[in-house]
């Protein structure tokens, strides 16, 4: 897009149009998103224990609740504690929110769409979203409070622990696919819902349960949520904030909660694929078109949205359902459980692969496919990594075409 | 003198390494040990995004997942651990300090020298396209050699062409992904030199060995480090 | 299961089971109730049980060879019934001589094999050196384990009353220390049941064993079994000499089997006896079937003798081979390696001129005389002599047929005025094995092995009848015994039957006790030996007559001194009493087989046992000595040999009764006339032909005067000369230490010093400041840069 | 302008290597925290990471042809791995101190000086 609008733009403000445009689009997200699922936890918690939740606030299902929440959260008093470490205390929400905001700059939304594509998608998400904790325990201990430090420091020991058997989930598609661009894993589940990589395998099966739990417990949710443990903690690491840096706490973990959940529809449910390929049977691919692949696109953008919101619901639906667990058991679910059942999935996975026919391609296979990979797609290499930095127009084709065939020669005189 | 466009690559290496030379010092000169410990993330941080900018992205998520991620949330954790008054803040006498900042002075003298003493580290090709402003990649290549220049093979009927800049600005048309690349070379497969020499093919020149060496270094030190830091129970 | 499985399967049990009692009594013996008490019933369940497996086995072979053996018997009897000389003792003779018929006939494809070898266990192959652990398992075999197991559990349960003082604390009236009192010392009766169960272990594997190593391995381990039981009363001086006496005499008789064993080895290349898959063993090879089973010397040993002619690394050729073996070469080592063998066997059995030892041996408690130094231990020089049969030459039989009546003589003679009851047993052992020894020699092979197993009976009944006399009346002296038959009528009238039976008594021709049917076989094949050789015969013959007679004589003495006539010690009389029925029982069972297990007419009776169990093939003349010829056995039933020998025996023993009668029963003659009138004969005799005094003075003297010699002039000369050594290397360690005090400690102190000033100087950088190690390493790097810089610039 | 319209070579990420390995040394020079001295080895650590990576880099060198090639990037991921390990023990140290002494100052750990 930035490319072809530094046509008619200068160039530094073309690109900087675009990121300007993505960013505001992820942003609803977090902001609009974390709106959205106040009301439906709200909705939902409320059918669950058989109420019916919100009504009052505008017409049908009480809808305006969540502009109302909003609007008295920006205008709350601003408190700070006199021994809060300041700068820190400050600082701590955006820290999270910024963590979970940029983990979606790397999330393909359709074929395609995504804010800035990744050859290591995957484990830039992984990454980012980890961030997510320094935040939470910057705030913990900014605040001098007791509850504060020790919501923080569970919430540190949670997550770092559920990074090792969320890692090795993850790793299992990974695997499969031999890909780690959430866009081109995307592309090689397209076509009917059993291309889904969940139904790969009896083992990515079983990995998907458990990298959800998994998930659950990185971005904090009941009943993995002693970090913010009401009845003991007060409200855990964010006892003192208020206003909207409470705000930032909360879109930040409904933010992380959207990308993990986006995460798992990408890695394990096809992505923006639906479980038909209607788009393809309706030949609404950029083949036909730019139109059409823009329409096919959008299509798939409700998909995957669709599925990101049925994943969030789904947290939503298990913290109102499971009771909390205790610290020492949320360690145990870790170390115990979810570990060692990722690590022989994961082996599982690895042996399926290896024996099931078309499955794993060992290194040396693996090699000659990369260099066959180079020698004729070479557009694909394209890292969109230096787009933002480049400057000047697209080249014509054919010139690309050359220039990484011998790009790949220039290699191999190395 | 004509006023060259941006060229964004190094403005965002600027902006990268200021903040990660800035918050570099920032952590020696704080005294508090969990802003130390945040300051030490940013540098890290954007430490990530100069690798991003070599070219290095795999590296860079590496960086961001295991450095900042793993490894300062351990730091913290430690920090937190034992984080009480009197061991917030340690003073250091004046004496120290101005020993310290002599001698890594000195250190500084040296390597930042070093640093530009080889005249083909320095990407100085804008010098040509200064003189040829509409140069294609072949002139790219008279950028002076010193050094590299006496191991050049003899024959150098054809020079090397490294990647495919047209529009001269040091940046690659084209950059090679360098995740699979490295996963192969992790696994004992150099597809990066797979058709240059011989001896550089899969399993003579590749990194299995050390890469296992360094798994089994891993866990023994997880076992190590929880060995170490279990809790001790009294004996009554 | 067909016997080549189960037998070594029932054998092997048997043998092992007694390790087993012997280890758990090791690990545990004290423990095991009050004063080990325990330990009496383990080996006794475990001998006991070795038995029961040994009479399945006996069994299972009988029953294995009943059918084939019976049928040919039968045949034979029906013909000795149509003939003229058709009695019931015939039939006997004729029976076993059908044996050896059956054997002849072993080739018949039903027939069942006549023996069993194979190896158990491989313990090292070196070459062509195979060490194993096999198996030789014949009739032979089978009986001699009924035969040792059975006498061996009666034994047992005898020892359960003999030794029950070991069971509390025991004071030992013949050893006074030196402060004048006797021993106390602790009860050892588990002790001495470990001892039997490792002495049946060993006897019963010398049985089974299928190879010479195995059976010298076991030899000495009987051998030290009875060195432990000879020393049981370690206390006691006598005890101790005699126990040492036994194992050194019986290293001398080692020496030769050694030397027999490393013959057969070094040119045969086996130990085994029998063929074990495929290869050849020792008794194929010395009696190839190829030579219609007669001795022949062996290639190997043909080769072995016949080195010279043979150029180095060229085999000999089979025409080469029976060349030189016709011009006899290999003979004399095939002689040599019978002797040798037969050298173990005279030590062990106690022949001539190794009996020396086992009269000592009565030191040991009586029950261990009854089973180690007459039934079992001492047989089994004769057994070994018996197994290795195929082996000897002619030339090495005569030398064991003299060996053997040599002894006869002299232990027969010696016992006539010997008065401790259990050396009168003891040189009667002596004697008997003289007997065998003879009976082997003269080629009576059945004939000395079936006294070989009736003598063990009576020897045994005879020797526990012994040991019941001097349980009541607590001494060996038979001068101070006399009328105990109305004190112990048990032993008493248990005892005369086993006398009767060494007696030999029988109604000629119709029936008689064990020993009757024994010693009358051996008779018989040395007048038939007599009949075909001439010079040698007339000896032999006179021997084994002549000892008939002696042995009725000093047995009945011996009885007639014991229970008969008044008591001379009255107070030994007035406590004497029958020994508990733990011990008489015994006597009796003993005293049924002693009667009874010599009758040729049973189904299973001893001499067609042994039939089977011979070698096939006959004897040759010898060699060295071309006229000396073996006669057939069966020929010793001819009634002109064997009738003769009937009559012969009974009067000569009869003349020995009469005499025996007459000075101890009657009293019409007074020993103590004969004793002055043959006052010279009377003081050779008493001092067993003075053999220690020989033996002290030509052996024991001269080793302690040379020993003495030596040993001055170690302390004499090499004494001086390293004490002269010594003190100079003190004096130069003198002058050494003043070098080393001050001149190599001193210069170590200097630098030992200066390490410690340096160190000390050194020790203020250690400030143990992490931060201060860390700006040393800065300054050496950025030193070391500029110095590497400025070198390089400067170079 | 022009400055930033020049293409940055090896020898700029070498400077801010330099500037992040002095800060570390200085970092475990002056501090006397524990780990204070831990994030100076981080620091250290990162900066030979970053030089590296520069000269793993094809595209900051005109002689590309001697660049490391993956083999920096390589050994940069092995720097990295083992200083999470190391990471992971002396954190575990440092508790250990801790324990034993009630403080993390390094001046204080000097049970060993001569």
């Amino acid at each position: 897009m930035a490319p072809y609008l530094a046509n008619y733009l200068p160039q530094w403000l073309a690109y900087l149009a675009v990121g300007l445009v993505q960013c505001v689009l992820l942003l609803l997200i977090p902001f609009v998103g974390a709106m959205f699922f106040v009301w439906v936890e709200r909705k939902v918690s409320a059918r669950i224990q058989d109420r019916l939740g919100p009504t009052r606030c505008g017409g049908k299902f009480g809808w305006l609740q969540l502009l109302a929440d909003g609007l008295k959260l920006i205008t709350k008093e601003d408190l700070r504690p006199k021994d809060a470490d300041s700068v820190l205390f400050l600082l701590a929400p955006y820290v999270s929110f910024c963590a979970s905001f940029t983990a979606l700059l790397a999330l393909p939304f359709s074929n395609g769409w995504v804010a800035q594509g990744l050859d290591v998608g995957v484990f830039f998400v992984l990454a980012v979203l980890a961030l997510e904790v320094f935040g939470v325990i910057l705030a913990g201990y900014a605040s001098a409070s007791k509850w504060s430090l020790f919501g923080a420091m569970r919430e540190a020991a949670q997550v770092v622990s559920y990074e090792v058997p969320l890692g090795l989930c993850v790793v299992v598609p990974v695997l499969i696919t031999g890909e780690m661009d959430l866009v081109k894993i995307g592309q090689m589940q397209q076509g009917l819902f059993t291309n889904w990589l969940i139904f790969h395998d009896p083992f990515i099966f079983i990995t998907f349960w458990v990298y959800f739990t998994c998930a659950t417990a990185s971005v904090n949710r009941a009943p993995f949520d002693l970090a913010e443990a009401e009845s003991e903690l007060v409200a855990g690491f964010h006892t003192e904030y208020s206003g909207f840096r409470w705000l930032a706490f909360y879109m930040a973990e409904y933010g992380s909660m959207f990308a993990v959940s986006g995460l798992a529809a990408i890695l394990f449910f096809g992505g923006w694929n639906g479980p038909l390929p209607v788009t393809q049977l309706l030949g609404l691919t950029p083949e036909h078109g730019a139109l059409a692949g823009w329409f096919g696109n959008f299509l798939g953008l409700l998909n995957f949205v669709f599925k990101c919101v049925a994943g969030v619901t789904f947290m939503i639906w298990v913290r109102w359902t499971l009771p909390r667990l205790r610290i020492d058991q949320v360690m145990q679910v870790c170390l115990k459980y979810c570990t060692p059942i990722a690590a022989v999935m994961f082996l599982g996975a690895t042996l399926w692969t290896y024996f099931v026919p078309g499955g794993l391609v060992l290194p040396s296979m693996y090699a000659e496919r990369y260099v066959q990979f180079s020698a004729v797609e070479p557009a694909a290499q394209a890292s969109p990594a230096t787009n933002v930095a480049r400057p000047g127009g697209e080249p014509a084709d054919g010139h690309r075409l050359s220039a990484a065939t011998r790009l790949d020669s220039g290699q191999g005189a190395r | 003198m004509t006023v060259h466009p941006i060229n964004w690559h190094t403005a965002f290496f600027m902006l990268y390494a200021v903040v990660a030379c800035t918050f570099g010092v920032a952590v020696v000169v704080s005294s508090n040990i969990v802003r130390m410990a945040l300051y030490l993330i940013v540098s890290l941080g954007a430490t990530a995004g100069l690798f991003f900018l070599a070219g290095a992205d795999f590296v860079g998520a590496m960086q961001l997942f295991i450095y900042v991620g793993g490894t300062l949330v351990l730091l913290i954790f430690g920090v937190m651990l034992t984080a009480k008054g009197p061991f917030i803040s340690m003073r250091t006498s004046g004496g120290d300090w101005i020993v310290a900042v002599l001698l890594s002075g000195c250190l500084m003298a040296l390597l930042v020298p070093a640093a530009f003493s080889v005249a083909s580290w320095r990407n100085e090709r804008h010098a040509a396209v200064d003189a040829e402003p509409d140069d294609s990649d072949t002139a790219v290549l008279a950028a002076p050699r010193t050094v590299a220049a006496a191991h050049q093979p003899a024959a150098t009927e054809e020079p090397p062409a490294p990647f495919i800049d047209d529009n001269g600005d040091g940046i690659p048309d084209v950059q090679p992904k360098t995740a699979t690349a490295l996963g192969l070379g992790l696994l004992g497969a150099r597809v990066d030199a797979i058709d240059a020499k011989p001896e550089m093919r899969p399993g003579m020149s590749g990194y299995l060995l050390p890469f296992e060496l360094i798994s089994v270094h891993l866990l023994v030190v997880l076992i190590g480090a929880a060995y170490l830091a279990r809790a001790k129970r009294r004996v009554r | 299961m067909a016997p080549d499985a189960s037998l070594p399967l029932l054998l092997g049990l048997a043998w092992l089971l007694p390790l087993a009692s012997f280890a758990l009594i090791v690990l545990v013996g004290p423990k095991m109730g009050k004063a080990g008490v325990l330990a009496a019933y383990v080996a006794t369940g475990a001998i006991l049980t070795s038995f029961v497996l040994s009479v399945i086995a006996f069994g299972i072979w009988h029953f294995g060879h009943l059918g084939y053996d019976r049928k040919t018997a039968e045949t034979h009897v029906v013909a000795a019934a149509e003939d003229a000389h058709g009695s019931g003792e015939h039939a006997a003779g004729e029976s076993e001589h059908a044996g050896a018929d059956s054997h002849a006939a072993h080739g018949v494809p039903t027939a069942p094999p006549r023996v069993f070898t194979k190896d158990w266990y491989t313990l090292a192959q070196f070459g062509a050196l195979k060490l194993s652990i096999s198996y030789y398992i014949d009739s032979l075999t089978v009986l001699m384990f009924t035969m040792v197991s059975l006498i061996a559990t009666l034994i047992h349960f005898y020892s359960f009353g003999y030794m029950h003082e070991e069971l509390h604390e025991v004071v030992d009236h013949e050893v006074t220390l030196a402060d004048g009192h006797h021993l106390h010392r602790r009860g050892r009766f588990y002790r001495f049941f470990q001892y039997l169960s490792l002495f049946c272990f060993s006897m019963l594997g010398l049985v089974i064993a299928g190879n010479v190593l195995m059976v010298f391995v076991f030899w000495e381990l009987v051998g030290i079994c009875s060195y432990f039981l000879i020393g049981f009363y370690i206390e006691r001086k006598s005890a101790q000499n005699a126990a040492n006496k036994a194992f050194i005499v019986n290293r001398v008789g080692d020496f030769g089997m050694i030397i027999g064993m490393m013959a057969l080895w070094a040119s045969l290349g086996t130990f085994a006896f029998g063929d074990i898959d495929g290869q050849q063993g020792i008794f194929s090879s010395v009696r190839p079937s190829a030579n219609e089973s007669q001795v022949t010397v062996p290639d190997g040993m043909v080769k072995f003798a016949a080195t010279e002619h043979v150029a180095a690394g060229v085999e000999a050729t089979p025409a080469q081979i029976s060349t030189w073996r016709s011009e006899g070469y290999g003979y004399w080592l095939l002689v040599i390696a019978g002797v040798g063998i037969f050298c173990g066997c005279v030590g062990k059995s106690a022949q001539f001129p190794l009996h020396v030892w086992l009269p000592d041996a009565m030191e040991g408690p009586t029950p261990v005389s009854a089973l180690v130094h007459s039934a079992t231990m001492v047989a089994a020089g004769v057994y070994l002599a018996g197994r290795f049969y195929p082996v000897f030459a002619p030339e090495a039989l005569l030398v064991i047929a003299y060996v053997g009546a040599i002894t006869l003589l002299l232990a027969a003679t010696i016992a006539i005025t010997a008065v401790d009851i259990k050396r009168v047993l003891a040189y009667s052992t002596v004697s008997q094995l003289g007997y065998m020894m003879l009976a082997l020699g003269v080629g009576g092979w059945a004939a000395g092995l079936f006294h070989l197993v009736t003598h063990a009976f009576f020897k045994s009944l005879l020797f526990m009848c012994s040991g019941s006399v001097i349980h009541a009346v607590h001494t060996n002296d038979m001068r101070r015994m006399g009328g105990l038959r109305h004190k112990m009528p048990w032993t008493a009238y248990t005892m005369l039957v086993g006398v009767l039976a060494i007696y030999g008594a029988a109604i000629p021709f119709v029936v008689g006790l064990s020993g009757y049917y024994s010693k009358d076989s051996i008779i018989a094949q040395a007048l038939s030996f007599w009949n075909s050789n001439p010079t040698h015969g007339a000896f032999f013959a006179a021997a084994a007559i002549g000892g008939a007679g002696i042995t009725a004589f000093y047995m009945f003495r011996l009885w007639f001194m014991t229970f008969a006539g008044e008591p001379r010690d009255h107070h030994a009389y007035e406590h004497a009493h029958e020994s508990p029925k733990v011990m008489y029982v015994p006597l009796v069972i003993l005293a049924f087989f002693a009667v009874t297990v010599g009758f040729p007419r049973l189904p299973f009776s001893v001499p067609k046992l042994l039939e089977q169990a011979r070698y096939p093939g006959e004897f040759t003349a010898g060699k060295l000595l071309p006229d000396l010829v073996y006669p057939e056995e069966h020929l010793s039933h001819l009634p002109q040999f064997h009738n003769q020998a009937e009559v012969v025996v009974t009067f000569v023993a009869l003349g020995g009764l009469v005499l025996a009668i007459a000075f101890y029963g009657l009293r019409i003659l007074n020993p103590a006339e004969v004793k002055s009138q043959f006052s010279a004969v009377y003081r050779l005799l008493w001092n067993k032909w003075y053999f220690d005094e020989l033996y002290d003075a030509i052996f024991v003297r001269p080793v302690l005067l040379i020993s003495k010699l030596v040993g001055n002039f170690d302390r004499r000369f090499i004494d001086g000369f390293v004490d002269g050594l010594a003190r100079w290397t003190r004096a130069v360690a003198n002058f050494d230490d003043v070098i080393d005090r001050y001149l190599v400690d001193g210069s170590v102190n200097v630098v030992a010093a200066w390490t410690y000033s340096i160190a000390d100087g050194l020790r203020g950088l250690q400030t143990g400041k992490l931060r201060q190690y860390v700006m040393l390493i800065v300054i050496g790097t950025v030193a070391l840069t500029l110095l590497i810089r400025w070198s390089v610039a400067a170079g | 302008m022009s400055f930033f319209s020049q293409p940055v070579g090896v020898s700029h990420f070498l400077v801010v290597g330099a500037v992040l390995f002095v800060s570390g040394v200085v970092c475990m020079a002056v501090k006397r925290n524990a780990l204070g001295v831990l994030m100076g080895i981080e620091l250290v650590l990162n900066g030979a990471n970053v030089n590296f990576v520069a000269f793993s880099s094809p595209f900051l060198r005109s002689d590309n042809a001697y660049a490391l090639g993956l083999d920096g990037q390589l050994i940069s991921l092995f720097v990295i791995v083992l200083a999470a390990a190391e990471a992971a023990v002396a954190l575990a140290i440092t508790l250990n101190f801790y324990n034993n002494h009630s403080t993390v100052d390094v001046d204080r750990a000097d049970e060993l000086k001569g």
